[in-house]
């Protein structure tokens, strides 16, 4: 693999640039693999490098049915943070943000993760209460997180208005400062190329139509392009698609697709640099180092695969960001569009054997999939490397819907993703 | 005066009914915009504008639920309230001082006078057999009345609903989005519309349509 | 400085009204009609920014919304400020205020330009994915230097004075666009009755014809359009917004309109009235009319100051009437551009040379360029510009049939201004934001709408239609199809005469090739605002970023203010052409929402600041205000949270309050809880399937606790139901509950069980509801009441009616405080009356008036728990200790039976809430603290489960908390920890949750 | 934003008027005692979630206050048919 840095970049400029390697090749599948992961995305991908790198296994094509990262993993908000309510749930995202902590010199490719801390603003006294609890529960885990009273937050967050005269005034916010930001498209292409040349097939336009499953055991997909390719276990990362995907595989998932949408305003000089999010005014922000305030909206009631939503939706989350900082009233949106996000009903993704013998999914991420990218790959490629969910996977089993040990997010989520 | 005050009577009371009218002397009423002093507004500002609120305030509410398909109910309702339930989705009908909102295929809203709410709702109960249900819900609602010119103006700002005179025929009723609340809008005449809407809410929506109607000037009357 | 690029007649400008406006500092002079755009080019104001990436100086290269370069800060005041204003769509008014927004010293002597000619070459697309890396650490530091690069205008750091609002509206047919092709839609559906919208982004109806010479019927194009709008404005149906952008088009053909109503008269809307309004627009059809964008060609240094596309030149010339320079190349690969020639020569300034990239260039425009004697140079492209701030000239050099490679020797032209045009791409944005794909034509070398769901139509340019006499007859087909699917008679309109033009064909050709390769050329620009080149663009494939999708985001192209409008094509086409597909191989990337930006605040609309949210009162709302209270927000609802008297602190409030009603009697505002009317023989089973306990027996004037689950066996809601008849039960919820618990019975009674009789209908609102409570609630009310108290006749858990202070009344003797209580409810137009009867006589028992928080540490003395607080959808009645109120015996399997029957469920080491008493009695646990058996443990530690509840309790002399620990209820008399974040653990014992009277002797008295 | 016909009121309402209830059809056991939890659990919590055609049930909660059912393409937005609860679709995704 070339190389990235600065000499390097240097170097190339002297010779205009015409000598830069193709980042991951264009190789045409075998007929047959150790392990096939279905969907290309930024967890799927993440799944593939970990295989190749912790576990050995190279033997391994990843099937995605258009270009590599064009799922959710380009249409997020980009937070990163690990302050989640439940022990399952703060262990699986803490595990994954610890692997965020040196992802760019791992993979030798920069995700911009920039830590500028992640603040959940509380304005009522039930806010203020779920916050004080997990900001305890996430402490005595080692994942360091803080409250802030009223006027602590307004000194960090000069922007945000704290007034009493607020609809919902501003009472606190709990801050876990190793949270913030990553550049979404770097973090798939870094794994695709990390995970290319340790040998992992990359196949693109390459859509899964059906699955060759034969007594509840599955033995290869078939391709739209390429016909059936033949593996010994599968793993589905299909964000959105879940649901399709286990259609094939003659089961249904605890789980609707809904669609989430987000919108940028036009790039303006930075005036926050932190992430900020409120789950009772539903709305959160932050500014990339382009300039655009990057704002999520919340998600629509209804199943929907069209990548867009109401426009409603949008009006309200307008509205709540013009609340908290009254400043951007006269800021203008530049764009708006919609993921589809996998919402189980505890709001924690499953990540877990199936039905179906060697099949295995990863999916109900809902709106917490970006964050959760390394550490959703790192125990998935365990989990399928050694045919049983990894310890911190375990918890969040397909069948905790059938024995109820749910792991319910939505005290803390509310809008927050 | 009630029935379940006399407990021998106990065991075959199925419905509680009450006056809840006070007959007293020195008892106060006070509308859901009380606080907002519309008369003393009204006497302050008979300037003109596109607009003109007024609160229709102290009716009696009663909700009635039942089927169509009841004749007993649709007989008893006719007869005790001098007129038919209006069954044709989204209209209203009106006699004398009582008016009847179509809410659903088996949900009315009676307006009427304030002293009539006790008698009518006992005439109903005695004159209904079977399965229906009549509350009095005078106490959470009160009626705005929004007319001039720009009142289609200001519920276009305010509600989802088509108010087109081709899409709301006067007489037509419709519950909806109003601002961030619901009202049960009516249209009562050409240039008039009647909102139901929710006591705890009214002065959200009392504040909503000054700042909607501004532009157009708001004249408060009696 | 004087206008030197005026002209001294012509355009739609009024020379009679000039305008005086401030950029850079600087003061210049415009006309009424200008935009920002026409009267800087009038001023020969050359550079209007400094690129992103490389801060080259930049000029004003389009006349619309497709401007990448001219995006200023406008606004006078601090509050006033709006940043990224293109300056193509400005209009000019008295005393604007304008800059570039980025350059330093100046615009026009950038530093950061010294570091944009050094560091180019080092930033190539996605530099920074492969640098900034090492050490880690150092990452924060690095990214401070990119953030001071970032963005363009700024926020105001002042609160927006201005108004915005929104308005519904609905029509049979929405016209996007007012062309010639919109304008005939919406006279053709208006004459045929329909109810039509018909809206334009520019300050008067017409789209291009403003800027034409064309005549139409016999008429200049501008009177043709003068009665068409006449006409339009004659229909009462008919509503027509200019200055208004269709912005986005949504499902089911819901489209979103930004009409501007102030911004081109000034900073500020005039008092009461709305700067911006956006139109929430629901159309049966919709006519899409929205023209299509020239195409600039893309050759070395053609950002270059004085570059431009030429239909723009020649609409500064006949519609501002400004010239933007004074010698003119004009570049071209069809006849359309020629026009720009005869514009150009017309107001008399020098046209170098006409270059066509065609090998033979014929028709009619381009026979008349030649009769005016001006140079036409074919079969050959302008190459390279050279000039730093503004085109000094330019190199022509042959090129092949394909547009593939220079092939003849280079020849320099000096001139001041270039004007390239590649041909048009139909604006589809609109018809892609439902997720439609737009297709390829190669007639056109253009995207035009492709398949959709929408009911829409389109006409004229967004169709790939460009001669006038057929875009005029397009919309009229619109018009007439719209109004038959309306089911109205279509209309009948004469299409003018207009002349029709022979026309060569056009060349397809967007990527001038150099004598050198593209990575060695000089910089071509494909996407301005970005500074993405060609050779960026090769380099990207190159590096294996093959989909369009790929070469997007790693080049950037596409992502600004005017989202590629001019250079996506372009890009596409290179791309395309670089990985060995043809374009509609390679797609097109998804247009979203907006087509051009739009304010939060008109977004927003009138729900800011007070109108936010809606704030929800109880009738005794005056009379909080006016003793004081302070608020706690539960819901929408603003309620009394405690009532401070002057020099209190928090805690002595509460202390005061509750004392008050353990010794005396206290009163609480509860009318914000749920309550909902349920009649129907089948109530009382109805009942018994949604809450957990059993109702059979409840006679009628008794009142009864309920818990409700959801089908997973957690506890959602709780409240009392009292039974008023046989048939007949008033139920009551959590405040925050009530809209959610109405809607799950109706959920299930419409959807599962119609067999039931029963039906249900809300009283929150109509009944206010005041808790009287303490040792002497029973004196004080029995002064306004003629209802017997007395403990044998009025049970606790009885309900009773007569009348209160002279209202008729039912009063509940139910308590959440534990002690004697009795809840007055009266129709709430008398709750004011009765509530200041209550105090009236209340004095002498020390009435005390109290809110939810004193409310709280009350029902925590007694160990009731609060939903909502105590609860967070993943506790069983088991869980709680309430084992008390599940009847499993109950004939039908309620709801929630089944859930907490699941193995998980079950578990005995499940967390279950437990009373807990600190140590130490002075110290009160922090509601969140998490339990822990050993708090030596290393971390990460065993958590146990978290303190729901906790209080200073006055009465109790000490401090009391609920919360959850795993197996809880077993482990009564044990010892847990807390450790907290200031370093300090606290010891607690686990207690049964009841602190007090745990016989519940006092609300029996 | 979806314009959906209420089979109560009998005319086009907006979006805003409702709320989604998720997917039709699902009947709640008649002997919830006697179900395994995997035959609760899918009750419960398991989904069609199709990609296409969904039958679905809706509330016209600032309306008349009736749940129905409505036939949607999940992928297109459009509505097909609607339907009061008890009654059965007529548009139905082959296979």
């Amino acid at each position: 693999m070339q190389r990235y840095s600065g000499f390097g970049l240097l170097k190339h400029s002297l010779s205009y640039h015409e000598n830069w390697q193709r980042v991951w090749r264009n190789p045409q599948p075998k007929k047959k693999y150790d392990v096939i992961i279905i969907g290309g995305g930024g967890h799927g991908l993440a799944t593939a490098y970990y295989l190749a790198k912790e576990h050995g296994i190279t033997n391994v094509a990843v099937l995605e049915k258009g270009h590599l990262g064009g799922g959710n993993i380009s249409r997020n908000t980009t937070i990163v943070r690990s302050n989640y309510l439940w022990d399952e749930s703060a262990a699986l995202y803490e595990h994954s943000m610890k692997l965020w902590e040196g992802l760019s010199q791992e993979l030798n490719y920069n995700q911009m993760f920039s830590q500028r801390g992640v603040y959940h603003t509380c304005h009522t006294l039930g806010d203020m209460r779920t916050n004080e609890r997990l900001v305890n529960a996430n402490r005595l885990k080692g994942i360091p997180n803080e409250m802030l009273d009223a006027e602590q937050l307004q000194k960090e967050i000069p922007a945000l208005d704290c007034s009493k005269s607020a609809r919902y005034p501003v009472m606190g916010a709990s801050v876990q400062r190793r949270g913030g930001n990553a550049r979404h498209d770097a973090v798939a292409w870094g794994y695709a190329r990390a995970a290319d040349s340790l040998g992992v097939d990359l196949i693109q336009n390459c859509e899964v139509i059906d699955m060759e499953i034969n007594d509840g055991k599955i033995t290869g997909v078939k391709t739209k392009k390429h016909g059936v390719i033949k593996a010994d276990r599968v793993g589905c990362v299909t964000a959105g698609n879940s649901g399709v995907l286990a259609k094939m595989a003659g089961f249904e998932l605890p789980l609707e697709s809904h669609p989430l949408q987000a919108l940028v305003s036009e790039p303006i000089k930075p005036f926050l640099d932190t992430v900020v999010m409120s789950n009772h005014v539903h709305g959160y922000m932050s500014q990339s180092d382009k300039g655009d305030l990057v704002i999520g909206a919340g998600i629509d009631g209804w199943v929907g695969y069209g990548q867009r939503g109401s426009y409603s939706i949008i009006e309200h989350t307008i509205q709540a960001i013009v609340e908290l900082f009254p400043c951007t009233s006269r800021v203008r949106m530049n764009r708006q569009w919609g993921g589809i996000v996998d919402t189980c009903p505890d709001a924690s993704p499953v990540i877990s054997e199936t039905p179906i013998k060697n099949l295995f999914f990863n999916c109900g991420w809902g709106t917490g999939g970006f964050k959760g990218t390394p550490g959703s790959g790192n125990v998935f490629a365990h989990t399928l490397a050694h045919g049983k969910a990894h310890p911190l996977a375990e918890p969040f089993s397909y069948y905790r819907f059938h024995t109820g040990a749910l792991i319910d997010e939505h005290g803390a989520a509310g809008v927050a993703h | 005066m009630s029935e379940t005050l006399a407990p021998e009577k106990e065991a075959t009371v199925t419905v509680a009914v009450m006056n809840q009218l006070s007959t007293a002397k020195d008892v106060r009423a006070e509308s859901p915009l009380h606080h907002a002093e519309l008369d003393k507004l009204a006497s302050r500002n008979p300037r003109a504008g596109g607009v003109s609120l007024r609160e229709l305030k102290l009716l009696g509410h009663l909700t009635l639920r039942g089927s169509q398909q009841n004749q007993s109910f649709m007989n008893g309702c006719a007869e005790v309230l001098g007129v038919a339930l209006p069954t044709l989705p989204l209209t209203s009908v009106e006699k004398g001082s009582v008016s009847i909102r179509w809410v659903s295929p088996d949900e009315w809203l009676v307006v009427l006078p304030a002293d009539q709410a006790f008698e009518v709702e006992r005439g109903l109960r005695a004159a209904i057999e079977g399965h229906y249900q009549v509350v009095n819900v005078s106490g959470g609602q009160t009626i705005l009345e929004l007319s001039g010119p720009n009142a289609r103006d200001v519920l276009k700002k305010s509600t989802v609903l088509d108010v087109h005179p081709s899409q709301f025929p006067v007489g037509k009723v419709a519950g909806s989005v109003f601002a961030k609340s619901t009202a049960l809008v009516r249209r009562s005449g050409e240039d008039t519309w009647e909102l139901v809407v929710r006591r705890s809410f009214a002065d959200y929506i009392w504040l909503w349509l000054q700042d909607a109607s501004r532009e157009y000037g708001l004249v408060i009357k009696h | 400085m004087s206008q030197k690029n005026r002209l001294q007649s012509g355009g739609r400008i009024d020379r009679s009204k000039a305008l005086t406006f401030t950029y850079n500092g600087r003061q210049y002079k415009g006309y009424q009609g200008d935009t920002i755009a026409s009267a800087l080019l009038a001023n020969g104001v050359d550079i209007v920014a400094r690129s992103f990436k490389y801060s080259r100086p930049r000029g004003i290269v389009a006349a619309g919304a497709e401007e990448p370069n001219a995006v200023l800060q406008v606004g006078a005041t601090e509050a006033t400020q709006v940043p990224n204003v293109r300056a193509t769509q400005q209009e000019l008014y008295d005393g604007l205020v304008c800059g570039a927004t980025n350059g330093w010293p100046s615009v026009e002597s950038d530093m950061m330009g010294l570091m944009g000619k050094v560091g180019g070459n080092m930033m190539p697309p996605g530099f920074y994915y492969k640098t900034f890396m090492y050490p880690q650490s150092m990452w924060k530091t690095y990214e401070k230097f990119i953030r001071m690069a970032a963005g363009l205008g700024r926020a105001p750091k002042e609160v927006d004075q201005d108004e915005y609002d929104a308005v519904n509206q609905h029509c049979d047919l929405m016209v996007v666009g007012a062309g010639p092709a919109g304008l005939m839609a919406a006279l053709t559906a208006a004459r045929s009755g329909a109810r039509v919208i018909i809206a334009d982004e520019q300050s008067e109806f017409g789209g291009h014809l403003l800027s034409s010479r064309e005549r139409i019927g016999g008429k200049s194009a501008a009177d043709w359009v003068a009665d068409i709008v006449e006409e339009l404005a004659s229909y009462p149906d008919v509503l027509m917004l200019p200055r208004s952008t269709v912005n986005g088009y949504h499902d089911h053909n819901f489209l979103t309109i930004n009409e501007n109503r102030s911004d081109y008269k000034g900073d500020k809307a005039p008092a009461d009235q709305v700067r911006q309004r956006m139109h929430r627009v629901r159309a049966h059809w919709v006519v899409l009319a929205t023209g299509a964008h020239e195409r600039p060609l893309v050759y070395g240094y053609n950002d270059v100051p004085g570059c431009m596309i030429a239909s723009a030149v020649s609409t500064y010339i006949n519609r501002y009437g400004v010239v933007p320079g004074n010698k003119l190349v004009l570049m071209t690969t069809n006849d359309s551009a020629y026009q720009t020639a005869l514009d150009w020569a017309d107001a008399g300034r020098e046209v170098v040379a006409v270059v066509d990239t065609r090998a033979k260039a014929e028709g009619d425009l381009v026979e008349a360029v030649r009769k005016r004697g001006i140079k036409v140079i074919t079969g050959s492209a302008v190459i390279e510009v050279s000039g730093k701030k503004r085109v000094s000239g330019v190199t022509v050099a042959a090129i092949d049939a394909k547009g593939d490679k220079v092939v003849g020797g280079a020849q320099h032209m000096s001139c001041d201004t270039v004007a390239s045009s590649g041909g048009w791409s139909p604006v589809v944005h609109l018809s892609c934001h439902t997720g439609s794909r737009p297709v390829w034509r190669e007639d056109i070398f253009g995207f035009v709408p492709g398949p959709t769901v929408q009911k829409q139509l389109i006409a004229g340019g967004i169709n790939g239609t460009y001669a006038l006499e057929k875009v005029l007859a397009e919309g009229v087909e619109a018009g007439r199809e719209a109004a038959t699917r309306l089911g109205l008679t279509a209309a009948d309109v004469q299409l003018p005469n207009v002349r029709s033009l022979s026309e060569g064909k056009a060349m397809e050709l967007y990527h001038i090739p150099h004598t050198k390769p593209t990575s060695r050329a000089p910089k071509q620009f494909v996407d301005y605002q970005n500074d993405v080149t060609a050779a960026a663009i090769e380099l990207a494939t190159r590096e294996g970023f093959e989909a369009i999708e790929h070469v997007k985001r790693y080049t950037a192209m596409g992502f600004g203010t005017d989202q590629g409008k001019l250079g996506n094509i372009n890009g596409m086409a290179i791309t395309a052409k670089s990985v060995g597909q043809t374009i509609p191989e390679t797609g097109t990337t998804v247009f979203r929402p907006n087509y051009t930006p739009i304010a939060f605040g008109a977004i927003a609309g009138r729900n800011c600041k007070e109108l936010f949210e809606p704030k929800r009162f109880s009738a005794m709302h005056k009379w909080h205000e006016e003793n004081g209270a302070l608020y706690e927000d539960v819901g929408q609802w603003k309620r009394p949270w405690y009532f401070p008297k002057a020099g209190e602190t928090m805690q002595q409030s509460l202390d005061r309050e509750c004392k008050a009603v353990r010794e005396s009697v206290g009163i609480l505002d509860a009318s914000t809880l749920g309550k909902i009317d349920i009649q129907g023989k089948d109530a009382r089973e109805f009942l018994a399937r949604v809450y957990t306990n059993a109702w059979a027996k409840l006679g009628v004037g008794k009142c009864r606790y309920g818990l409700m689950c959801k089908e997973d066996g957690m506890v959602f809601d709780d409240g009392v139901t009292s039974c008023l008849g046989e048939n007949h039960f008033l139920m009551t919820t959590t405040t925050g509950g009530a809209a959610g618990v109405l809607e799950w019975l109706e959920l299930y009674h419409q959807t599962e069980w119609p067999e039931l009789e029963v039906y249900f209908t809300s009283v929150t609102d109509h009944w206010a509801t005041m808790t009287i409570s303490g040792p002497n609630s029973r004196k004080l009310l029995a002064e306004l009441t003629d209802i017997d108290l007395s403990n044998d006749t009025f049970k606790f858990m009885d309900w009773r009616e007569g009348s209160v202070a002279g209202v008729p009344a039912r009063v509940f003797r139910i308590s959440f405080t534990g002690e004697l209580s009795f809840e007055v409810n009266v129709q709430a137009n008398y709750g004011l009356h009765v509530w200041e009867k209550l105090f009236e006589h209340g004095a002498k028992y020390n009435l005390t008036p109290y809110g939810t928080e004193t409310m709280h540490i009350l029902r925590a003395e007694k160990g009731f728990i609060i939903a909502g607080q105590d609860t967070d959808g993943s506790v069983t009645p088991h869980d709680l200790g309430m084992s008390w109120c599940v009847a499993d015996s109950k004939p039908f399997s309620y709801i929630g039976k089944r859930g907490m029957m699941r193995s998980d469920c079950v578990r005995k080491d499940r967390k279950q809430m437990v009373g807990l008493k600190t140590k130490d009695p002075k110290v009160v646990l922090p509601e969140g603290a998490q339990a822990v058996a050993d708090p030596k443990q290393p971390i990460p530690m065993d958590l146990l489960g978290h303190v729901s509840s906790s209080y200073w309790s006055a009465n109790l002399n000490r401090s009391i908390a609920l919360g959850f620990v795993k197996g809880g209820l077993e482990r009564m008399g044990e010892t847990v920890y807390y450790p907290l974040a200031d370093g300090r653990v606290i010891e607690a014992e686990i207690c049964s949750p009841i602190f007090l009277d745990p016989k519940g002797e006092r609300q029996n008295v | 934003m979806l314009h959906i016909y209420c089979p109560h009121c009998c005319e086009l309402r907006e979006e805003e008027e409702f709320h989604a209830k998720g997917q039709a059809h699902i009947a709640r056991p008649l002997d919830p005692d006697n179900c395994t939890d995997a035959e609760w659990g899918n009750y419960v919590f398991y989904r069609k979630n199709p990609r296409g055609l969904h039958h679905e049930i809706w509330y016209h909660s600032t309306g008349c206050r009736k749940f129905f059912n409505v036939t949607r393409d999940t992928q297109t937005y459009a509505i097909k048919e609607v339907y009061k609860i008890g009654e059965q679709p007529q548009v139905v995704a082959e296979g």
